[in-house]
Parts: structure tokens; C-alpha cells; sequence
């Protein structure tokens, strides 16, 4: 068994994606992103000033005209990366944060588009982030484009999909195909397993490697100052975090 | 205090047009039970930019129509049940857009455009869902550059709680300011407020800056905790446990029924 | 002090579009004199909305090709001596605008939008003689509704001066909001401030309201009474007497040069 | 001789070209037009709030959101009233803030349109006020249009000028006509006089009656507390007028 735990590989390799950004936008629930994010400044601090911005929070919030102000420094081309969700996303990679079923009234309703409809559009390195792997999130069409993952030639678009990680693996986007080439499976996944989990078509090489754990060095940023980071935003994800690590140093 | 809630609530009509923001930016939860109680029908939300407990309360007592909203949430909650419900049921119009989409609107009104323009948005279902909002080729390109027109958002109504105002009827935003461009695109603007205070906000600087002027506030009522259960900036925190509490009970409409009758006369919280 | 003016000027070149506020808003003349010593040329001035004594003394120093403007003037100490010859001589080139114009076109900017609509304008020999600005028939309306496309401005740089700043670059613009649309919509911006303060301003729900965040700030620079003879809002009036000696002196290029040689080795005013 | 000053009729005059307005907004430096609005607001008294909003002021200054506030709100319909001045006026009620001769090498160059490009057509009573009437100032064609009286029908103009009132008479526009009618002339003018300095044509009855003074409340009103608020901001213009006062009461 590894000594480092699932989480730890995923937020590495945020930071690894986040590689030469200057600032990332994180939303308000979303720990594991911006604890990638928090790595990468760590990692970056005597290069360049990595900024975080995490909306709702008081301690990383750069903005002071309101909501719209994410959008409107988005749309200036002050924010270099942002992360996506969705409760459905294809193989295109369009996004659904609406609902399953025939919109208007559809079976299950999530919470809506949120800003996705336009931050899609302008932030360069999107990267669409969720844990889930199972055949009804990652499915061959969405039932309804919250946003999509690609767009015609003329329309206006700096911004887009990057990378689809999940907790089972690692997808990058090439937008001309459109589709995802599967990078590396986390460990413990398989071509096979993700196949399998996967509602959609995807390249891949004949031996897809797997996703590297941290080095040492970087692990114990992670576990000390990352850490101490995210706790003052998300003080229940840093303590199941350190319980995980605490049962990690049991001997087995 | 009970009495001033009600004056602004006496000002309110069935079918009117009603502007909330967002839950962290000073939601009136003290406005949202004289409202139902009120027996408000048809009224048409627009979430700036989003929803959550006060838009999913007035739609389970049946007070809404359509809901206008970049989503609806508890957040760490989850899910907003009667909203969700009626969704599904079809009881309400929702009309799905994007935040920014949504500050595009009101800001075209602030500015008295007819509308703005906005990136993104092509291609997207939310688009192919607003008959309201077109695509035209951008008059000021050489090539063809197709781009959104959000028209202008003109609320009968604006509603929101902050932590003050003055007895000029000044409210301190501070640096929630997409609270401005909600009163600047309304028609009237209710707000209430943890506490009024002495003297004119206005005739400092450092308070000025964070003022939403009396020009653009028909009436202020004082509300303690007004926001409850939501948190309030720099104020209080969101009570997660009671949104929970909320969130399980409202699951059905029976347990909505329930929590509300039960917390009727609870008021505010101590 | 004076090399970190130096610095920020050390970024500014020839040719470059520089947006500078209004006199009552907090005007950098601290940056003034380092940019006519700099030797700047083909400056592109955009005036947030209408100019006044920096504008006028980098025409009379030769610095500028070009000026956006809604007015240049003196205020109370009368016309802008240097710039109405320049344009009469036809030695700059006047870009006459509307103020409102001039917002809607950094608020494109500040939304990343290609233009804001703007009613009024059509009619006027200002929209006659702009080229860059557009009608259009409202796409949204179904009955004949022309209205003015203003293109986004997007400056290279921005300079105003404000009363403090924190060593985060966190500036404190207070109610001048116009001072945000200018840093947002620039590619980079520099302050002049009168104060350095300890700590942080956005730490603080009351200052971080008025607060322009460093992420649009490139550099500060401390200039005590850097807005002179210009006032600040909240701190200090402008100084009437010195407007008015300079508008008489700069009545002629030569009254001009010898104000500036004169005034050159001053440096701000005890 | 007439013991009211003819700064005190024209600021009963502007009072009472704004009966009815809620809200009015002066330029920085517009004493009269102040005074005026300061009048109005103190015959109103009981009857409605007026707000005055004088530009640059820190004591009547209700914007927080920068100088674009003036416009939007006047954009958004809560600005009644707005005074424009010009260095040229013209029988359509065309107003230069420009320059003389041609555009844009002019003659005489002015500081510019500042904002009347789009308050002129937005608020609803627009007064024209210029106390200088010459043949240079009331002219039949302006060289430059910085805002034009009137629109064609399809043009969005809910606003427009309603008057002009200048140091020798006041004229009402009608812009079905377009044009301006002489309504009163002050006293000391007549047709005559006004016709000569004037060069644009106008209508007027048969007999032009002279503006009307204030009667004593009025008057008393306008000494006391308007004179009183006008010199926080305007400190020398009410020196000028107590001035002016004081000469008028020493007996002739």
C-alpha cells in the first residue's frame, strides 16, 4: 500500500496542471482545487506570485465590486485557470450542471449553469474536475449544455478545457479531434477499470502510465504548510485530511 | 420593527418583479415570512446571480411564478428541495441563465441601455433557452464575430439586508456591490438592516465608500439578524445547522409545512 | 520617493495609451514632470472623463499625439492654455467625446464585452466625427431604434493618485469609482498615493470597501501631496492660486517654459 | 428703481421652471442654477423631498459610484432636471461647448461637450441657462452640435430642453415647431432690445410681459436660508450678493 493517500495524488497533479499560471480562481466548495492551487504558489514562491482567489472566502478574496467581479477580471484575462464540475459531462467535454432528462422539467434538477456559461469561454486553462468516474456522470452527450467544450472557429473563445481529472484518472482535451486522450490512471485503476466507468469514447496510448505521487519534498509541503493553508478555508476537509494521515502512519 | 417589515411588505404586489441576491451577499430572510405571509401569488424572481433558502421558501408557500437564476442552492446544505419539486412538477417557469448574464442585465439597466453584450454563451443550452436574448454579428468587426445581447433586467422591486444604514436612508453595502446595480435597475428598493445608525453615512469618506445612497432606497426597516440563517459579511456566520435542519425537513411538502408553521412564531433567534 | 517615480516612469514609452482621471478624482501630477523629463512622445491621453492641468502640461511639453476627451479645462482658473493652442495649431489630434461615452467604453473594457450601447449621441457633430463609434438599429426592439455602439477602451496604462495604499499594492480609492473601470480596463496601472499604511486593507469589511485590489495595480509609488496643485477628496483642496498662475503663465509656449523651469526644481509644495 | 436684485429674479425664475422636479443636478460651477434649485426645494418643503445633487460638492454629492453616476442615473430616469449652458445657443436649440469656426482646427476652442451629448437627451427638463445674451452666444446656427434640441421621432429622447433663460429675458421651447417663444422679457429689456441681441428668429404675443419678481415670501425665503445654503458651496458668489444687498439698501 502506498504511504500516500488518494487526495494527496490528485491535488499534486492539480498543481502539476496549474504549472505557469498566475492566478486561479477556485469556487466556494471546492477544497481539493484550491489546496492544487496553494501547492503550486508553494512550489512557484521564488519565481512568480501565484494568486488564489476563492470566492466566499474573506481571507482569499482579491475582489471588492461584488459578484460579477470573478466574470469581469475573467473576461479581462486577469484569471489564468479555473476548475468545473458537472453533473454530467460528455466526451466532448460539454458540461451539465442543469439536470437529467428533458429540460425544462427534468427528472433530477441540479443547481443550474452558475457562471460556467461564460467562464468556459474565456478562462485559458479550464480543468474540469470531479471525483465521480461512473458511467451517469461521464456519459457519451449531456442532456443539456451548460457549457461546451468546444466551439466554431469564429466564435470568440481564448478560454477552455485543458484536463478531466478524476478519482479515477487523468484525461487531457485536444480541442481540433474534439475529444480526451487518457494521460494516467491513479493508482489501483486500470485502462479496463476506466473503460468500463466511462460513458464516452477516449484515445489513449498502448500503456498508459500511472498518475505520479508527489516527491518527497513536495509531500511534506503538502502536509505541512498546504495543509496549515486550507485549513483556515476548509477546516473540515483539513481535518479528515489529518485523520487520513494520522491512520496512514499506524504500522500495517 | 415587526410594523416597519410590514409597511414594506404592504408595498409589495402579487406579479411584481422582485430582485434577491446572492446567499453571501445579504439576503433579507427577515422580509421572506411577512412575504409568504403576506399571501403574495405570481411573482417573478431574479436571483443576482443565484438562489438559495429565500427563493426556495417563497416557492414551496406558492408565492412564485418563474424564477430568473444562474442556480439555486443550499449549498453545504444541498440541493433546494421545493425549488427542485417545482421544477420537476413544472409548477414554476425557471429561466435559466449565467451569472454574468444575469449582472449584464441589471448593469444595461443602471446605464439605461437596452442592453449589453456578452461573451460566452454560444453554443450553450442556457442560450437556446432565452427567446429573450439574441445573437447578432459584432457591428465592429471586420470579421464575423458572433456575440450575445442580454437585455436590460428592470426589477419592480429590489430586496436585500445589510449591516446599516443611517436615518437618511443610506445603506452600507460595503463591498458587496453588486447590491448597487440591483437598487440602481429597480424601481423601488426595500432593505433592511442589522442596526440604523446615528449621523450621515454619506458625509464620510470611509464610510461613504461603501454606501448605497438614499437616491436609489424607498424604505428601510430595521431587522437584527435579519439575514438568519444566512451569515452576514464581516457580521455572523451562516447557521449550517439550521439550513440543514431546513434542507431535510423540506424535502417534502408536508415537512416545508411543518418547518414553517413550527418556526413561525419563532422569530428571530436569540 | 523620487526613484520609485522614476521606476514607474521607467515602464511608460513613447506612443503609449495612457487613460488619466478627472481633477476632482485624483489626478497624479506627482508623475507628471518625471514624464515630460522622461522625454515621452506620441502619448495618446484618454481622459476618464475630461482633463485638465496634466493633460495641459504634457501637450505644452510636446508629449502628446493625441487626446479622447469629453473637455480639457482649468476649472476655475479658466480654458487649458497649451492644449487649446494645440488643437488650434492642429499639433494634436482631439478626439472629442461624451463623458458617459468615455465610461461605457472602460466598462467594455472592464466586462471584456467588444462595446456598450449608449442612448443619446445621435444627432450630435460628436458621433459625426467618430468613426471608431457605430449605430445601430436596437436588435432587440421591433420598431426602429438606432442607438450608439461605443468600442471597448483598453488603455496601455493608467495612472491616478489616491490618498493611501498598503505595501500589498491594495489601493484605497474610496467613493472615486471611477478610479476601478480605468485599472481594470488598462493593461497595467500605477498609483501615486499620499500614505504607505501598515497592514491590510481589504482585511478590514469598512476599507476594503473602497479598496482597488493589487491584482489590477502594478506599482505604487508614496507622493505626499502628490495631487497638487490639484486637491484629494477627503484630504486636502486644490490650490486655486497656482491653477491660476500657471493658466496665466502658459498663455504662450514661452510663459510655459519658463513656469516649468521655474517650478522644476520646487518639487511638491511644503 | 426695483429693490430685488436681477440675480434674485433669475434664480425665482429657475425655481420656478422647476415646480415639480424631484430631483435636480447642477454642474460644479452653477451658483444660480443652485440657488435656484435651493429655492425650489424650500417652497416644497411640505409638500415633497427635492434632492439636489450640485456636482463636485461634498455636501450635496449623493453619488458613491464615481462621476459615471451622474449619468447613469440620469440614464435611469431619476434626474428631472439639468441646466446646460453653451458658448453658442441656436434657434433650435442647439447647443456648442465646443469651439468657434471649423471643426477641428477651430478659431475658439472651448473646453468640450463634457456630458450633454447624453444628459440633453435623457432628462426631462433641461434648462438652458446662459446670462450672457449677444448676437455671439444666441446665434442661428451653431458651428458645432454638442447636444441638439431636437430628435427625429424614432431617436430613444424621453428628455430635451423646456426653456432658455438668459440675463435679458426668457423664452419656452416648443419642439413641434422647433423653435422658441419669448415669454418674458427681465426688466430694463424689451422685444426690441432682446430681438437685437438675438440671432435667431422667435415667436412671441403681441405684448411680452416683464418676468415676474418674487413676492415677499419669496424674496424673504431666498435672503435668508437659500442665501445661507448656497454659501457652503458657493462662498463668493453669496459675498457678491450680500454685497449686492447691502448697496440696495442704503437709500437712493
Amino acid at each position: 500500500m502506498s504511504n500516500v493517500l488518494p487526495r494527496e495524488i490528485l491535488i499534486t497533479t492539480i498543481a502539476r496542471l496549474l504549472e505557469g499560471v498566475r492566478h486561479v480562481a477556485v469556487g466556494a466548495s471546492s477544497p481539493m482545487p484550491a489546496a492544487g492551487a496553494m501547492l503550486r504558489r508553494a512550489l512557484d514562491e521564488n519565481e512568480r506570485t501565484v494568486r488564489l482567489s476563492i470566492l466566499g472566502s474573506v481571507e482569499h478574496n482579491f475582489f471588492t465590486n461584488g459578484s460579477c467581479e470573478l466574470f469581469d477580471s475573467a473576461g479581462q484575462g486577469r484569471i489564468d485557470a479555473f476548475f468545473l464540475g458537472g453533473g454530467q459531462i460528455d466526451g466532448q467535454a460539454n458540461v451539465n450542471l442543469v439536470g437529467v432528462g428533458d429540460y425544462p422539467q427534468v427528472k433530477v434538477r441540479w443547481p443550474g449553469s452558475f457562471g460556467s456559461a461564460y467562464l468556459y469561454f474565456v478562462v485559458p486553462k479550464v480543468i474540469l474536475f470531479r471525483e465521480e468516474h461512473t458511467p451517469r456522470v461521464m456519459v457519451e452527450k449531456v442532456d443539456f449544455v451548460s457549457a461546451p467544450g468546444v466551439s466554431d472557429p469564429e466564435v470568440y473563445r481564448p478560454g477552455g478545457p485543458v484536463a478531466l481529472l478524476t478519482g479515477k484518472g487523468l484525461f487531457s482535451f485536444d480541442k481540433t479531434r474534439p475529444g480526451f486522450t487518457l494521460e494516467s490512471t491513479h493508482e489501483g485503476e486500470s485502462l479496463a477499470s476506466i473503460r468500463e466507468a466511462t460513458g464516452f469514447a477516449f484515445e489513449h496510448a498502448d500503456s498508459v502510465p500511472e498518475t505520479p505521487a508527489p516527491d518527497a519534498a513536495t509531500l511534506e509541503l503538502l502536509r505541512t504548510r498546504v495543509l496549515d493553508e486550507l485549513e483556515e478555508t476548509y477546516p473540515a476537509f483539513a481535518a479528515d485530511w489529518r485523520r487520513d494521515l494520522a491512520a496512514l502512519s499506524v504500522p500495517a | 420593527m415587526q410594523s416597519d417589515l410590514k409597511r414594506i411588505v404592504s408595498k409589495l404586489h402579487s406579479g411584481m418583479r422582485i430582485a434577491v441576491p446572492v446567499d453571501y451577499a445579504g439576503v433579507s430572510m427577515a422580509l421572506t415570512r411577512p412575504m409568504i405571509e403576506a399571501g403574495l401569488r405570481d411573482l417573478d424572481l431574479v436571483c443576482v446571480p443565484t438562489g438559495g433558502l429565500q427563493v426556495d421558501m417563497l416557492v414551496g408557500a406558492g408565492c412564485v411564478r418563474s424564477v430568473e437564476t444562474s442556480a439555486v442552492s443550499l449549498g453545504e446544505a444541498g440541493g433546494a428541495p421545493r425549488f427542485n419539486a417545482a421544477v420537476k412538477e413544472g409548477s414554476i417557469k425557471v429561466i435559466d441563465a449565467t451569472c454574468p448574464a444575469v449582472h449584464a442585465g441589471l448593469i444595461a439597466a443602471q446605464k439605461g441601455s437596452p442592453f449589453l453584450p456578452l461573451r460566452g454563451l454560444i453554443g450553450t443550452d442556457v442560450l437556446a433557452n432565452r427567446p429573450d436574448w439574441k445573437v447578432i454579428d459584432n457591428p465592429l468587426s471586420d470579421q464575423k464575430d458572433p456575440v450575445v445581447l442580454i437585455p436590460a433586467i428592470h426589477p419592480d422591486v429590489a430586496i436585500f439586508h445589510a449591516p446599516m444604514a443611517d436615518r437618511h436612508g443610506n445603506v452600507w453595502i460595503g463591498r458587496r456591490r453588486e447590491l448597487a446595480p440591483m437598487a440602481y435597475a429597480a424601481r423601488e428598493t426595500y432593505v433592511t438592516v442589522d442596526r440604523i445608525v446615528e449621523g450621515n453615512l454619506l458625509a464620510d469618506e470611509m464610510t461613504g465608500a461603501g454606501v448605497l445612497p438614499a437616491l436609489y432606497v424607498s424604505a428601510v426597516a430595521e431587522a437584527p439578524k435579519g439575514a438568519w440563517p444566512y451569515g452576514l459579511w464581516g457580521e455572523y456566520p451562516a447557521d449550517v445547522d439550521e439550513l440543514k435542519r431546513y434542507a431535510a425537513a423540506a424535502r417534502t411538502q408536508e415537512g416545508f409545512d411543518a418547518y414553517m408553521s413550527e418556526t413561525a412564531q419563532q422569530g428571530e433567534p436569540a
